[in-house]
C-alpha cells in the first residue's frame, strides 16, 4: 500500500530548527560516517529521506533520532550542507512534541513566546503559591525552624507531589513513543522474552550514556556525562536528603558536598553549552533552536538562583535568603514542568527508553530475518568474512 | 592456303565427354566443319588409333581441340603427342583450362581414391583387394597400363597451351565462334582465352542488382525465388559476380546460381578466393558468432569455390 | 639447426602497424620469423594474399588489425573479421592447419601485446613443422 | 512609444553592481514609466503586482538583475493579469552577459537599454571590428589545441602551438580506452598529434610557456619562454642511447608516478615531438654546473644533446589566441578519507589509466602495488610491478572532489563514464575480481552512455549508488565503507585495490594566464566563455577564445567539437581581415544609439 | 614489364640499426637483384646529406625506382618522398622497408635480423617495380553551403558562413526560424532568456544578404560529391503551389534537430486523457502566456514533474536525453517563482547535471524545496485521479528507490519531461544526403570521438540534435565546428585529392554492385545506365574495402595494387 507523502511536513519541520534538509542529495555518507548507524539502524539519510518525503508516519516509528548523539561528524562531511546532525536534533523535537499527547510540547516548540509565556505564567503561579503559603504559615524572616517560611517538610511534599505528576506525564509520553515505535511499527514484532534480556539498558543508558561516548570526539559524552549526574545528584538530594541540605544554617558536609560539586558540574555544563552555541565553532553547537536557549537560560538562572540562595542563608541573611528561595522556586516549578514533559528535558526518559527499544527492535529484526532464511546476503561481517 | 581444308583433331583426356558433346551440340553447323576441316582424330566419334597420330609429322595438324584434365601417363602422353602435332593446342573446356570437375579430387590423395575404387568400394567382389599397379605381368608376359597420377593437372601443366576455350562445356555458340576463328584466322595473342567475355557473368545477367548484403544462404529450392532479382541478394549462392561471362548466363537464366566454369576473370589469380572475398565481405554482421552462424549456410565451401578449378587455383590440392 | 618458419603478416596501418612500430619504439623483443607487409586497412587484405604467402613459402600468416570498433575506416576490420572464418574453412579443406593462420586484434598502444602474439604464433608455427607447400608443387610438377 | 516599467532585482547576493546608481539611470531613459528596486530574492505579489501594472498603463515590463529569469514567470502572470502581452515581459540578464566584472554598472546599464528597447543585448553589443593579423597562437596541446590546430592550419593558415611539455598529447595520450565504444586512445590520437608535426603551417613550440601577452585583438604580440630542450629536436632518433647511460631516474609524470624516467628521456614512445628532452631539475649535469656526469652527451651518437642549451624567448605576433589548456587531476591527497597517500594501493583514476594502458607500466596489467628497493636512493618504494599479485576486488569511487563545496562544488562530468570503463577493464583482464562501482547518481547523458553503462552493469559490475565515507585499513585490508543506498544497508566492501574517480581542476598557471590575457574566469576557477548559450567558445576578449577543459569539464567529442568550432572564428576572422574587437571598447552611449535604431528589429 | 633503374639506400640510423643488422650485408645481398641500380649505405639517411644523397643518386644513376630502407614509414616516408621529389622522381615510386622499429629493434640476433632485413628490403625492391607516379587530383569548391534546419543550430552555422562572405542556403521546413528552441520561454542553467538568443540569430540571419532564406522548403535531390554538390530545393507556396529549384553548393550542414517524443504512448501517465498532465512544451507555453494554471484556471498547489519519459527506458528509448533534467529543474524555480506556496515534487531517475554551473542549479533548487524524488528506470510511475476528498487533483504511485518506499504523490498538475527523439523524417533526409543512422534514428558521425560533426560522406555534416540529445551550448559548438571545417574547406579553393585512391576500372566492371554496401564513406556510385559502379576519388579514404572485395578484379587500388601486393610477399619470403 502507498503511502502519502507529505511535501508539507519538511516547513513544519523548518519550524523546529530542520533548515536545510531538502539540500539532501542522498549520498549515503553521513549514515556511513555514523558512529551509532549499523545494518538495523541506517541513518541520519534515511530519517532526512522520511523527512524530506513527509512521511509522518514513519518518522513516528523511527528510534533512529534517538540514536544520534549529534557529534557532528554528519555535518561535517556532508557535500550539500543538509546539516544531518541538525536535522536529527530537530527530528527529536518534533517527535517530543509527537510523543506528548497534550499538544503543549508542539505549542512550544513552534512558538517560544508560547513558551516563555508560559515559563512566566508557571512562575507567576508558583510565586504566588509559596508566597500565599509562606505568609500565611510562616515569617519571611525565618528560614530554618518552625516559623520558616518555606520549611523543608512542605516544600518536599510539594517536590513529591510534582515528582509524581511528571513522571506521570513522561511516562504516558514515554508509553506513547514504545506505542508509535514498537507496537504501532510494521516491520517490527518484538518477542516478549527481548523486552525482558534488554531491560538493564534503561538504568544502563541513564546512568552511563554508553551510546554518546561512540561518537567520533569523546568530549561531548564526557560533558553531558557531567552535567546529567550533577542533575541527577541534585534530584536525589531533593528528593530525598531535601530537609539535610535545606536546613541550616550548619553545612552538612556529607550532603552539602555533593551538592557543591553537582552545582559546579551542572554550571560548567551550562556555561560551556551556552559558550558554544555562541561561537558555534563546533558542529552540534552551530544551530540553536529558541528552546535550547531557553533551556540553558533557564538553568542557568535555576543554578544560580539556588547557589545564590544557598549563600545567603548560611551567611545568615534569612530574609534575603526566603526571597531567594521563592525566586528559585518560581523558575525551578515551571523549568521542570514545562521542560521535563514537554520540552527538551524530555529526553532523560526518551533517550533511555531508546536505548531498550533499539535493543529489542534489533532482536526482532534478527529473528525475523533467519525466520525468512533466505533473507539478504552480506550484512558487513559477512562480506568481511567472505573475502 | 585456301584450297588445304583444316586438320584438325579433339582429344579428351581425364573428362565427361560433355565437351565433345558440346561439339556436337553445334548441330548442322558441324558439318560446316566437316566441310571446312578434316577430322583427322577424335576418338569419340572417329575412328582412329594413336600410332596414327604418332604416325602424323610434326605441326601437321593445324588445331588440336583436347578437353579433360590431366590424370593419368596416358592423357599426358597424348597431349604431348597432340601438341607435338599440330600448330595450335586449344585447352578446351573448364577440365582441360582449370582442371575442371575431376580436379576437385586434389582435395583426397591418390590412395584414397584407389583405396575407393578398388578396396572399399560395396560393389568389389568380397576378397578381391586388387588394385591395378602400372606395370604387371599376366602370363608371363609384362602389361603396361596408364600410370594414375597423384594428383589432377591442368593441360597447361604439362604442355604449352596456345589457347584456352572455358566452360563445362563451353556453348555452342562459343564453340562455333572459336572454330570459325581459326578458320579465318582472326587469332588473338597467344595464351588468350577465347570463347568468353573479359567481364563477368553479371554483366550479362538480366537480373537486376542492388546494394548487397546477406544474412542467410539458401538453395534454390528452398526459398520462393524473385525471378528478376539478383540471386545472391536473394541468399542463393551465385558465382557469377567472379566468374568470366560467355555462357549465355545459362544457370542463372534456369534459376541456378553460376558455378564458376568459365573461370576467373583476367587478372585475378584465385577464382575461389576472390569469391570469397566478396561474398564473406557482404555478410551481414558484426558478431562473429552471428558470421559463423551465416557462413554456416555455406557447407563444402571448397568444392562450391573450386568446382572447376581446384588445379588452377593458388594451392592447387589439399595438402594432408 | 631448428626450424625457423616464416610468417607472413598482414598488418593495418592504423592501429597494428603503429603497435608493431610501438614494440620497437619500446624496444620489446621478439623472434625474427615474422615479415611484414603493411596495408592501409585490413578489409584490404585479400584471401588470395593469404595464399600466396603459403604456397610462396610461408608457413604461417599473421593478420592484424583495429580491435572491432576501432577501426580507422570505421568497419573495415569486420569485412577482415568475416573473411577470415570462411578462409580458415577453406585452409583445412586444403589440408593446412588452422594454427598456421591467425586473426589479431592489435591496438597503437599493444605494443607488448603484438611481440606477445609474434612470439606465441612464432612457437606454434614453429612446433607445427614446415608447410612446405612451394616445395610440393615443385615436386608435383617433376614426380607425377 | 511603449511604456516601459523596469523592475530591478537580485538573485544573488554577491553582485558588483551599484542599483541605486542603476536605478536612477533607468529612471532617466526615454520610454521608461516606473522603475522599482526588488532587493534580493524578492517575494513577489501577483495581485498587487498586477494592479500596479494596470495603474501604471504598463505595455512593456524590464526584469532586470543578476539571472532576473527567477522571477520572469511571476511578473509574466502578473502581466498576463493586467492585460497586457506576456511576450513583453523583457529581461536585462546582467550576470548572465559579462556585468560581473570591473565596470559592472556600466555594463548593467547597457544591458538594462537593450532590453528596454526589446532588442537582444547581444545583437547590438558588437565590438569595433579590428584589422587581423593572419597567424594564431593556440596555448596547450592536448587534444582540444590539436583539433583547434589542425582544423587552422587545414585551412592554410599559420598556426603557433605552444605546449608546456615536452610532447603534445595531454591527457587524451595517457589514456588507454575512450568511452563509450572503448577505442584506443593511441590509435586516434597518435596519427593527429603526427599530423600536428609534419603540418607545414603549424609551428610546434614544446616545452615552451606564454609568459606574456600584449597588444589588442587581432594585433597581439605574445612572449613565449622556450625552455631549453637540451636535446636538438630535428636531429634526435630517439634512439634511445642517452636514456639508457643516464643514471638518474625519477618518477615518471606520464605514468603518474607508477614508474621511473631517466633525467634525460621521452615522455612516452610515441611523444610528439620524437624527440629527447632533458628534465633540468633531475640532470646532475645541469644541477652541477657542467662540473658532473654529462654521459649522454658524450654517448649520443648523433651528438644532438647539449646540456648546456639555455631557456630563449621568442617573440612570436599573431591575431587570434586559442586557449585550450586543459585540466589536472584535483589533488587526491586532499580527501583525507580515501587515504589516497597513505595506502599505496588507493589509486587515482588517472594511475589507473596508466596501469591499465597497454603500453603503461605494467603493460596493462591490472595489479596491487608490491614493496621493492630502489636501489640507488637505498629506501623501499611501493611501485606497480607487472609481476605484483592482482587485485580481488576494485572499489570504485565516483565524485571524489567533485559535487561538494569543500572541494569543486561541481560536477566533473567524466568521471562517471571512465569509472565505468574502469570497470569494464577490470571485468575484462581479471574476471575473477569483484568490481564496485560507488557513486551518487550516474551521469551517463552522451550519446551510447546509457547503453555503456547497462552494458557493464551486465558485465557483473556491481554498481552501488552511495557516496563512501572513507577507506580504512583493516589488518592490512583495505575496506571501503559507505551506504548501499537503493538496499537500504550500510557496507564494508574489502578492497585490494580502491580508484579514486578523481575530479578535475583548471590546470596550474590558468590563473596567471587569465591575468595576463584579460579572461574573466568563473566562480570555479575556469575561464568564462562570453554567453553561456550563444557563444560558448568565444570569451569577453575578442580574438581570444577557448576549447575544451580550460572552459568548463567536458568529453572528447565536446572537446573536440567546441576546438573545431573555435576554428570557425578564427578562419572567419582571418579571411574577413577584421576580428571581434574588446567588448569594454564599446560606450554606453553608444550601445544606447545602436539599440534605439534596431529597436524594430524583430520581426 | 619494362625495365627499372632501382635506387636502394640504407639507412644505418646510427648504430640504430647497424647495431643489429649488417647494414653493408643488406646491400650486397641486394646488389645483384634485377632492375637494382645502385645500392648504399649512410649513417642518417633521414639527415640532410642523407636526403641530398638519394636526390642526387636519382639524378646520376637516372633511377627510376627509389628503396629506402630505414625507420618506419609512419616516421618518415614524408620526408624521403620528399627526397625524391627533389630529385625529379614521383614521390610515390620511393618505397621503404622498415628495418629499425619492426627489425633491429626487436630482435639482437644479428644473424637473423639481416637476413629478415634483406627480405624486407627484397620486398620493398620487387613492390616498388610495380609503383606507378601518381598525382594528386584537384576538384573545385563551391564556396556555397547548403544548411538544412532553421534551429539554433542551422542559424548558427549559417551565420558563421555568411559572416565569412560566403553563400549559404538556409533551408527551414515550416515557416518559420527557430525550431524547438523557438517554444521555450527560458533556458537552463541561467534563465536566460531564449528569445533573445534567438531573436538575435534570426535578426542577423534576416539582414544578412549572404543567406539565401527558402523557408517551406525541402530537400528534394543531392546530388554530387564533396565540392560540387547540385541540390534541388522545394519550396511550398500558399495555395498549396510549389516551386522546385537547384543549387549548387560545396558542403552540405544537416541540422534538422528532433521532435519531442509523444508522451501519449506512456499509456501509465494519462497524457491526453487526465487534463492536467501537460508535457514539457505544453507546460513552457504557459509559462510564455504566464498562465500556469489547471485546465479549470486554478493555480496548481501539488506539481510534479516526471523526467525520462520515453527517455532511459527499453521499451521506448534507451538513452538519456540529456537536456530534460536541467529544464526540469528550471521548472521548478519557474513554479516556485509563479506561486511561492506551491509543492513541487522532482521525479527524477539520475539527476544529470553534468554541464558548466548545473550542480550548482541543482543545489539552489534544492534549496528552494523541491521535493527530488527517485525512481527505478524499470519501474515507472503511475498517474491516477484523486479521490473528490483528497486535497489535490491527481495521485501518482512509484517505487520510491532512496526511500525503499511506495508513495503517492499529490498532484493538481503533472508536467512530463518528453525526451528528444530522431525527427520522423530523419531516414528521408539521411537518405537524400547519404549518411546513415544509428538504431535509434540519429545521425552517425564519422567518429564519434574526433570528428563529431563530419559524417562518412565527405562533405555533408551533422550539428546539434539531429546526431543525438545535447543543450544548446553544445548544439552551437557544433554548428561552429561544422562551419569551421567548411571555412577551412573554402579557403584552400580546392579540394585536394591524394593520388592514392581506389579506382573502378570501366572495361572490367560487371555492375555486380558487390562494392557498393561497403564503402563506408560512400564514394562509390552506381551508374543505372551503363551499369558501372564508380569511385569518387574525393569521397574515397584509400582503405581498400572494395578493392579486395571486388570478385573481378575490377577495382584497382592504387598503390596498393595486387601487383605491388603480391610482389611484396613474394619478396618478404625470399
Amino acid at each position: 500500500m502507498a503511502i502519502r507523502v507529505n511535501p508539507k511536513l519538511i516547513d513544519e519541520l523548518a519550524t523546529y530548527g530542520a533548515a536545510d534538509v531538502q539540500n539532501c542529495y542522498h549520498c549515503g555518507n553521513c549514515s556511513a560516517v555514523c558512529a551509532h548507524s549499523d545494518d538495523t539502524f541506517v541513518f541520519p539519510r534515511k530519517p532526512m529521506r522520511l523527512l524530506q518525503m513527509g512521511l509522518e508516519k514513519r518518522i513516528e516509528a523511527s528510534l533512529d533520532p534517538w540514536l544520534c548523539y549529534y557529534c557532528g561528524q554528519c555535518s561535517t562531511q556532508c557535500p550539500r550542507g543538509a546539516e544531518p546532525g541538525e536535522t536529527m536534533m530537530s527530528l527529536r523535537r518534533w517527535l517530543t512534541s509527537r510523543y506528548d499527547f497534550t499538544g503543549i510540547s508542539r505549542l512550544f516548540y513552534v512558538s517560544w513566546k508560547a513558551e516563555v509565556g508560559a515559563l512566566v505564567l508557571v512562575a507567576v503561579l508558583t510565586c504566588v503559591g509559596f508566597l500565599t503559603y509562606g505568609f500565611l504559615n510562616g515569617n519571611i524572616a525565618h528560614y530554618d525552624g518552625p516559623t520558616a517560611f518555606l520549611p523543608s517538610s512542605v516544600v518536599h511534599v510539594f517536590d513529591w507531589v510534582m515528582a509524581v505528576a511528571l513522571s506521570l506525564l513522561l511516562l504516558i509520553n514515554a508509553g506513547r513513543m514504545w506505542w508509535f515505535t514498537t507496537v504501532k511499527n510494521p516491520r517490527i514484532r518484538p518477542r516478549l522474552a527481548s523486552y525482558l534480556k534488554a531491560l538493564y539498558l534503561l538504568p544502563l543508558q541513564f546512568l552511563t550514556q554508553k551510546e554518546y561516548a561512540r561518537c567520533e570526539s569523546r568530549r561531548p559524552w564526557a560533558i553531558h556525562l557531567s552535567l546529567m549526574l550533577s542533575y541527577v545528584t541534585m534530584l536525589i538530594l531533593i528528593m530525598f536528603f531535601l530537609k539535610q541540605i535545606q536546613e541550616g544554617p550548619a553545612i552538612a558536609w556529607p550532603f552539602h558536598a555533593f551538592g557543591y560539586v553537582a552545582t559546579a558540574g551542572l554550571l560548567f555544563g551550562v556555561i560551556h553549552a551556552m559558550r558554544g552555541r555562541i561561537a558555534r565553532k563546533e558542529p552540534h553547537l552551530k544551530h540553536s533552536h529558541e528552546s535550547d536557549w531557553i533551556f540553558l537560560v533557564m538553568l542557568l538562572v535555576v543554578t544560580l538562583t539556588g547557589v545564590v540562595q544557598h549563600v545567603l542563608h548560611r551567611s545568615g541573611l534569612e530574609l534575603a535568603a526566603n526571597i531567594a528561595y521563592v525566586v528559585h522556586l518560581s523558575l525551578v516549578v515551571p523549568m521542570l514542568m514545562l521542560e521535563v514533559p514537554f520540552g527538551k528535558w524530555s529526553h532523560l526518559a526518551y533517550r533511555p527508553l531508546a536505548a531498550f527499544l533499539a535493543a529489542i527492535h534489533r532482536d526482532a529484526l534478527v529473528s525475523q530475518r533467519t525466520s525468512t532464511a533466505n533473507g539478504e546476503p552480506g550484512s558487513t561481517s559477512r562480506a568481511l568474512a567472505a573475502a | 592456303m585456301a584450297a588445304r581444308k583444316l586438320q584438325i583433331a579433339l582429344y579428351w583426356g581425364a573428362a565427361c565427354g560433355g565437351c565433345d558433346v558440346a561439339v556436337l551440340d553445334t548441330n548442322e553447323f558441324i558439318l560446316d566443319v566437316a566441310a571446312a576441316a578434316d577430322i583427322r582424330f577424335w576418338p569419340i566419334a572417329v575412328d582412329g588409333k594413336y600410332h596414327d597420330l604418332e604416325a602424323m609429322a610434326d605441326s601437321e595438324l593445324d588445331l588440336a581441340l583436347f578437353n579433360g584434365a590431366i590424370r593419368n601417363s596416358e592423357n599426358e602422353h597424348v597431349a604431348k603427342l597432340l601438341r607435338q602435332k599440330s600448330k595450335l593446342l586449344v585447352a578446351f573446356g573448364s577440365c582441360a583450362h582449370m582442371g575442371g570437375i575431376p580436379g576437385l579430387a586434389n582435395l583426397v590423395t591418390k590412395d584414397e581414391i584407389l583405396a575407393t575404387a578398388y578396396l572399399s568400394n560395396a560393389s568389389i567382389e568380397p576378397g578381391n583387394q586388387t588394385i591395378p599397379q602400372a606395370r604387371t605381368a599376366v602370363d608371363g608376359m609384362p602389361l603396361e597400363i596408364p600410370s594414375f597420377y597423384r594428383r589432377v593437372y591442368r593441360l597447361c601443366d604439362v604442355v604449352d597451351v596456345d589457347y584456352f576455350v572455358p566452360g563445362c562445356p563451353p556453348a555452342p555458340d562459343q564453340v562455333k565462334a572459336v572454330l570459325l576463328a581459326v578458320v579465318k584466322g582472326e587469332l588473338p595473342p597467344l595464351g588468350s582465352v577465347v570463347g568468353a567475355s573479359e567481364r563477368a557473368l553479371c554483366d550479362d545477367c538480366q537480373r537486376t542488382k542492388s546494394e548487397k548484403m546477406v544474412r542467410h544462404f539458401h538453395r534454390p529450392f528452398e526459398i520462393l525465388q524473385d525471378p528478376s532479382r539478383c540471386l545472391l541478394e536473394q541468399g542463393i549462392l551465385c558465382m557469377g559476380s567472379a566468374t568470366r561471362s560467355g555462357c549465355g548466363v545459362r544457370c542463372p537464366n534456369s534459376n541456378q546460381g553460376c558455378r564458376g566454369c568459365y573461370g576467373p576473370l583476367p587478372g585475378v589469380a584465385d577464382h575461389g578466393a576472390s569469391f570469397l572475398s566478396a561474398l564473406a565481405s557482404i555478410v551481414d554482421s558484426k558478431d562473429p558468432k552471428e558470421i559463423d552462424q551465416i557462413l554456416a549456410g555455406l557447407p563444402d565451401f571448397i568444392s562450391f569455390a573450386y568446382r572447376f578449378g581446384l588445379p588452377a587455383s593458388t594451392l592447387q590440392r589439399s595438402y594432408r | 639447426m631448428s626450424f625457423e618458419p616464416k610468417i607472413v603478416g598482414f598488418l593495418c596501418n592504423w592501429c597494428s602497424y603503429t603497435g608493431a612500430d610501438l614494440a620497437g619504439t619500446s624496444r620489446i623483443q621478439y623472434p625474427p620469423n615474422l615479415r611484414v607487409v603493411r596495408v592501409m586497412c585490413s578489409a584490404r587484405i585479400e584471401p588470395t594474399f593469404v595464399l600466396r604467402a603459403l604456397a610462396g613459402g610461408a608457413d604461417g600468416v599473421l593478420i592484424c588489425g583495429c580491435h572491432p570498433g576501432d577501426c580507422h575506416y570505421s568497419e573495415g576490420n569486420y569485412k577482415a573479421m568475416r573473411r577470415f572464418p570462411l578462409l580458415k574453412r577453406l585452409l583445412k579443406d586444403h589440408g593446412v592447419d588452422n594454427d598456421r593462420v591467425r586473426l589479431e586484434w592489435v591496438s597503437a598502444s599493444e605494443g607488448q601485446r603484438f611481440a606477445d602474439i609474434v612470439t606465441d604464433m612464432t612457437e606454434r608455427v614453429r612446433a607445427l613443422g614446415p608447410l612446405r607447400i612451394k616445395s610440393d608443387l615443385q615436386t608435383d610438377l617433376v614426380e607425377r | 512609444m511603449a511604456r516601459v516599467g523596469v523592475f530591478i532585482g537580485q538573485y544573488h547576493s554577491d553582485s558588483r553592481i551599484v542599483f541605486d546608481a542603476l536605478a536612477s539611470y533607468a529612471a532617466n531613459l526615454r520610454a521608461v514609466e516606473k522603475v522599482r528596486l526588488l532587493g534580493l530574492r524578492p517575494k513577489v505579489d501577483v495581485k498587487a503586482l498586477a494592479d500596479e501594472i494596470r495603474r501604471e498603463r504598463l505595455d512593456r515590463i524590464v526584469l532586470a538583475g543578476d539571472s532576473p529569469g527567477y522571477f520572469k514567470p511571476a511578473f509574466t502572470r502578473a502581466f498576463e493579469l493586467a492585460g497586457g502581452d506576456p511576450s513583453e515581459v523583457r529581461l536585462a540578464s546582467f550576470r548572465e552577459h559579462g556585468a560581473g566584472l570591473a565596470d559592472a554598472t556600466e555594463r548593467a546599464k547597457a544591458i538594462l537599454a537593450c532590453a528596454v528597447h526589446g532588442v537582444p543585448y547581444p545583437l547590438v553589443a558588437v565590438p569595433r571590428p579590428t584589422t587581423v593579423h593572419p597567424a594564431t597562437l593556440v596555448i596547450g596541446g592536448g587534444v582540444a589545441g590539436i583539433q583547434a590546430s589542425l582544423e587552422i592550419a587545414d585551412a592554410g593558415k599559420k598556426v603557433y602551438l605552444v605546449e608546456r611539455s615536452g610532447t603534445i598529447g595531454g591527457h587524451m595520450a595517457m589514456f588507454d580506452k575512450t568511452f563509450p565504444t572503448l577505442d584506443c586512445a593511441a590509435c586516434i590520437l597518435t596519427p593527429k598529434m603526427v599530423a600536428v608535426h609534419d603540418h607545414e603551417m603549424i609551428e610546434l613550440l614544446t616545452n615552451s610557456e606564454v609568459t606574456r601577452v600584449t597588444g589588442s585583438p587581432g594585433a597581439f604580440k605574445v612572449q613565449v619562454l622556450r625552455r631549453a630542450r637540451r636535446v636538438d629536436e630535428a636531429s634526435c632518433v630517439a634512439c634511445n642511447a642517452c636514456t639508457e647511460i643516464c643514471p638518474i631516474s625519477v618518477w615518471s609524470e606520464f605514468d603518474a608516478n607508477l614508474t621511473h624516467r631517466k633525467a634525460i628521456y621521452i615522455p612516452f614512445p610515441q611523444a610528439v615531438p620524437s624527440a629527447y628532452l632533458v628534465d633540468p631539475a633531475a640532470c646532475t649535469w645541469v644541477q652541477s654546473g657542467g662540473t658532473k656526469c654529462g654521459a649522454c652527451a658524450k654517448k649520443c651518437p648523433k651528438g644532438c644533446i647539449n646540456l648546456d642549451e639555455q631557456d630563449r624567448s621568442v617573440e612570436i605576433e599573431v591575431g587570434n589566441i586559442v586557449l585550450a589548456t586543459g585540466y589536472e587531476m584535483l589533488d587526491a591527497h586532499r580527501v583525507e578519507q580515501y587515504g589516497y597517500g597513505k595506502y599505496p594501493n588507493v589509486l587515482t583514476s588517472i594511475e589507473f589509466e596508466r596501469m591499465t594502458n597497454a603500453s603503461g607500466p605494467t603493460g596493462g596489467k591490472i595489479v596491487t602495488k608490491t614493496k621493492e628497493l630502489n636501489r640507488r636512493l637505498k629506501v623501499e618504494e611501493w611501485v606497480a610491478n607487472p609481476q605484483g599479485p592482482p587485485p580481488r576486488s576494485v572499489a570504485i569511487i565516483h565524485c571524489v572532489g567533485s559535487r561538494d563545496p569543500k572541494y569543486n562544488a561541481y560536477c566533473s562530468r567524466v568521471c562517471c563514464m571512465y569509472s565505468l570503463k574502469f570497470a569494464h577493464l577490470v571485468r575484462e583482464k581479471l574476471p575473477d575480481a569483484a568490481c564496485y562501482e560507488f557513486y551518487i547518481d550516474m551521469r551517463a547523458f552522451g550519446k551510447g552512455y546509457e547503453e555503456f553503462m547497462e552494458r557493464i552493469k551486465a558485465e557483473g559490475a556491481h554498481v552501488v549508488r552511495g557516496r563512501t565515507a572513507q577507506v580504512v585499513e583493516v589488518d592490512g585490508q583495505l575496506v571501503v565503507k559507505g551506504e548501499d543506498i537503493v538496499q537500504d544497508r550500510l557496507v564494508q566492501h574489502p578492497a585490494d585495490l580502491v580508484i579514486l574517480a578523481v575530479g578535475v581542476v583548471p590546470a596550474q598557471g590558468t590563473v596567471e594566464l587569465a591575468k595576463a590575457l584579460g579572461v574573466p574566469r568563473d566562480a570555479d576557477g575556469f575561464f568564462s566563455e562570453l554567453n553561456y548559450n550563444g557563444d560558448p567558445t568565444y570569451t569577453e576578449r575578442g580574438g581570444i577564445y577557448v576549447a575544451g577543459m580550460c572552459q568548463a569539464p567536458k568529453d572528447i567529442p565536446d572537446t573536440v567539437a567546441q576546438a573545431s568550432a573555435v576554428g570557425a572564428g578564427v578562419l572567419r576572422s582571418i579571411s574577413t581581415g577584421h576580428g571581434m574587437g574588446n567588448l569594454d571598447s564599446l560606450t554606453l552611449s553608444e550601445i544606447e544609439e545602436r539599440a534605439a535604431r534596431s529597436q524594430a528589429a524583430e520581426r | 614489364m619494362e625495365r627499372q633503374r632501382i635506387g636502394v639506400f640504407v639507412c644505418s640510423c646510427g648504430t640504430n640499426i647497424a647495431h643489429h643488422v649488417d647494414v653493408d650485408a643488406v646491400c650486397e645481398s641486394v646488389q645483384g637483384m634485377p632492375d637494382v641500380a645502385i645500392a648504399s649505405s649512410y649513417r642518417y639517411m633521414c639527415s640532410n646529406p642523407g636526403q641530398e644523397m638519394i636526390a642526387r643518386g636519382i639524378q646520376e644513376h637516372q633511377l627510376t625506382r627509389v628503396v629506402i630502407a630505414a625507420c618506419s614509414p609512419r616516421m618518415h616516408e614524408k620526408t624521403f618522398r620528399g627526397a625524391c621529389k627533389r630529385g625529379g622522381l614521383n614521390p610515390y615510386l620511393c618505397e621503404m622497408a622498415n628495418i629499425r622499429e619492426q627489425c633491429s629493434w626487436v630482435h639482437s640476433d644479428r644473424l637473423a635480423a639481416t637476413e629478415k632485413a634483406k627480405a624486407l628490403t627484397s620486398a620493398a625492391i620487387r613492390r616498388v617495380r610495380h609503383h606507378e607516379p601518381l598525382e594528386s587530383l584537384t576538384a573545385e569548391m563551391c564556396p556555397n553551403t547548403l544548411v538544412i534546419g532553421g534551429g539554433i543550430a542551422g542559424l548558427t552555422a549559417a551565420l558563421e558562413l555568411a559572416d565569412a562572405a560566403h553563400d549559404v542556403f538556409l533551408v527551414e521546413k515550416t515557416e518559420r526560424l527557430g525550431g524547438n528552441l523557438a517554444r521555450v520561454d527560458l533556458t537552463a542553467p541561467h534563465l536566460d532568456s531564449a528569445r533573445d538568443l534567438l531573436t538575435e540569430r534570426i535578426t542577423r540571419v534576416r539582414d544578412n544578404p549572404r543567406i539565401k532564406l527558402l523557408l517551406n522548403s525541402e530537400l528534394r535531390n543531392l546530388v554530387g560529391y564533396v565540392g560540387n554538390f547540385s541540390a534541388t530545393v522545394r519550396t511550398n507556396g500558399a495555395s498549396g503551389a510549389h516551386e522546385e529549384k537547384t543549387v549548387d553548393v560545396g558542403n552540405v550542414i544537416v541540422a534538422t534537430g528532433y521532435q519531442e517524443f509523444d508522451a501519449g504512448r506512456v499509456t501509465h501517465y494519462g497524457h491526453g486523457k487526465l487534463p492536467n498532465v501537460v508535457t514539457s512544451f505544453e507546460f513552457e507555453r504557459m509559462l510564455r502566456t504566464g498562465r500556469i494554471e489547471t485546465r479549470d484556471g486554478r493555480l496548481p498547489q501539488y506539481v510534479a514533474i516526471i523526467h525520462c519519459v520515453g527517455s532511459r527506458n527499453k521499451e521506448f528509448h534507451a538513452y538519456c536525453s540529456r537536456v530534460c533534467c536541467m529544464t526540469a529543474l528550471k521548472y521548478s524555480h519557474e513554479l516556485k517563482s509563479a506561486n511561492p506556496s506551491c509543492y513541487v515534487s522532482d521525479i527524477y531517475v539520475d539527476m544529470h547535471a553534468f554541464g558548466k554551473g548545473c550542480e550548482d542549479f541543482y543545489k539552489t533548487t534544492s534549496e528552494v524545496k523541491t521535493l527530488f524524488l527517485m525512481f527505478d528506470k524499470n519501474e515507472r510511475p503511475v498517474i491516477r485521479k484523486a479521490a473528490p476528498s483528497d486535497d489535490c487533483d491527481m495521485l501518482i504511485e512509484v517505487n520510491e528507490t532512496l526511500s525503499g518506499e511506495r508513495i503517492e504523490i499529490p498532484a493538481d498538475m503533472v508536467i512530463l519531461m518528453v525526451g528528444m527523439e530522431a525527427r520522423s523524417d530523419s531516414g528521408e533526409v539521411a537518405r537524400l544526403v547519404n549518411i546513415s543512422q544509428d538504431r535509434d534514428g540519429w545521425f552517425m558521425e564519422s567518429h564519434p570521438k574526433l570528428d563529431p560533426v563530419a559524417t562518412t560522406t565527405d562533405g555533408i555534416y551533422i550539428v546539434g540534435t539531429c546526431a543525438a540529445p545535447k543543450d544548446i551550448p553544445d548544439s552551437v559548438a557544433q554548428a561552429r565546428a561544422a562551419a569551421a571545417r567548411i571555412l577551412g574547406k573554402i579557403a584552400k579553393g580546392k579540394i585536394e585529392i591524394d593520388g592514392v585512391f581506389a579506382e573502378v576500372q570501366d572495361e572490367r566492371c560487371s555492375g555486380c554492385r558487390m562494392c557498393n554496401e561497403l564503402c563506408p564513406y560512400s564514394a562509390i556510385e552506381f551508374n543505372l545506365d551503363t551499369r558501372r559502379s564508380h569511385v569518387i576519388p574525393a569521397a574515397c579514404k584509400a582503405c581498400g574495402a572494395c578493392v579486395a572485395a571486388c570478385p573481378s578484379g575490377a577495382i584497382k587500388g592504387r598503390h596498393f595494387t595486387v601487383e605491388q601486393l603480391h610482389a611484396q610477399i613474394e619478396g618478404v619470403l625470399l
